[in-house]
């Protein structure tokens, strides 16, 4: 069990801000991305590819490559605009 | 090293006055507020909201001041950073930094904000008389930041 | 803009909020204050004097001024300098520089900085611990001044 | 007639801060120079060309082939230390 987090323009276009996310098999951001694309609609939208998204695991940017353990907290969000 | 994420305003003056008394050794001071304004893309700002990812955005900051502290011969430096609807000219940012010379806590500072706006999770929304829109990141913040790559 | 040269102590705080409060189009402000050190060269100072030629001193701080707002894209900027006698961690000048975005805003802070410390006529004694010696020039500040030179 | 100001290490070297100056032929900061060397002693030491010296016209940096002219206030002083 993994925990999900959507930030900003991200949390708000999928209307929801967290989910606890079951997987059995080794998952990289990059597959975890697929995933959620695959829900459709609004999270193909988001996760499909046209707009940019940033990833953190356990609160620390990652690229997509890294890989997801289980009890990791995983957040994706738009490009920080902070400042 | 401090670093503060709060709603409620900050007193610039007060903080800066504290951080650069706290060596009897400083001799340069160099502190940046982020204010908000009252227009963006030619588009009126009437109030803004700033959203974080509480416990990332203080990790990050901690490292990034960590970061300028490392590359730099600073003594110290802080960061206070305010989530929450502000209105346009509210205080947003305060970066200060204290070192023995000039040059160095300039650097530093101007670090530490390039670092911020393109790693700390923060996110900017707007409120304007066409309604409410996310704010893009900007181009030139990667490429600021990205001066210090080498 | 705004050029003061005093005796007395000034209110930082007050001052940056004046001027970053004074436009509603203001998003950064860069300050620098540079402050009296305990040790200079390795001597510990009981006190530095500070001397200036009145008139001229003004007068250059303006032009510095003036020619770090048409180098850059920045809205005002304020020059705020002591002279007399003063101890370790007493303020001795505050700049700070309003401007749209920030780069521009350090840019141009730090260029009035590196202009003042080469040009303004002031002039350091200080009083230490083997006597009073007269503060010599910094090869480093030629240096630094000699990047916008261009 | 021209004034001329003595700043800092300066003026405490030569014991004093400032002076009238009458000259009948035309000046430059060089000269003008050469002039207050040649009083020995202490000028000597100051204006000789051990020590570095700047200069001022009216109250503007100016270098040594600058030309004087009648009522002009001329500054001596050590290179500024402020700031």
């Amino acid at each position: 069990m993994i925990k999900l987090l959507y930030f900003a323009r991200l949390r708000e276009a999928l209307g929801i801000s967290e989910e606890d996310y079951a997987h059995d098999t080794a998952l990289t951001v990059a597959s975890l991305v697929q995933v959620l694309t695959a829900r459709g609609g609004v999270w193909h939208e988001e996760f499909g590819g046209k707009k940019t998204i940033r990833a953190a695991i356990n609160q620390v940017l990652v690229k997509s490559d890294a890989v997801i353990a289980d009890g990791d907290e995983v957040a994706f969000f738009p490009p920080v605009t902070g400042g | 090293m401090i670093v503060r994420i709060q709603t409620e305003d900050f007193d610039a003056g007060a903080e800066i006055r504290q951080l650069r008394l706290s060596r009897a050794d400083v001799g340069a001071v160099v502190s940046f507020i982020g204010q908000v304004r009252d227009l963006n893309d030619g588009t009126s700002v009437s109030a803004l909201t700033l959203e974080h990812y509480p416990g990332m955005t203080e990790k990050a900051l901690e490292d990034i001041l960590t970061n300028a502290k490392q590359r730099w011969n600073i003594f110290d430096g802080l960061i206070i950073h305010r989530v929450g609807t502000l209105a346009p000219q509210d205080q947003i940012v305060l970066v200060t930094i204290i070192g023995a010379h000039r040059g160095e806590a300039f650097s530093a500072c101007e670090y530490v904000m390039d670092y911020l706006k393109t790693e700390a999770p923060f996110w900017k929304k707007e409120q304007t008389s066409d309604g409410e829109r996310w704010v893009d990141a900007r181009v030139s913040d990667t490429q600021a930041r990205s001066r210090w790559e080498n």
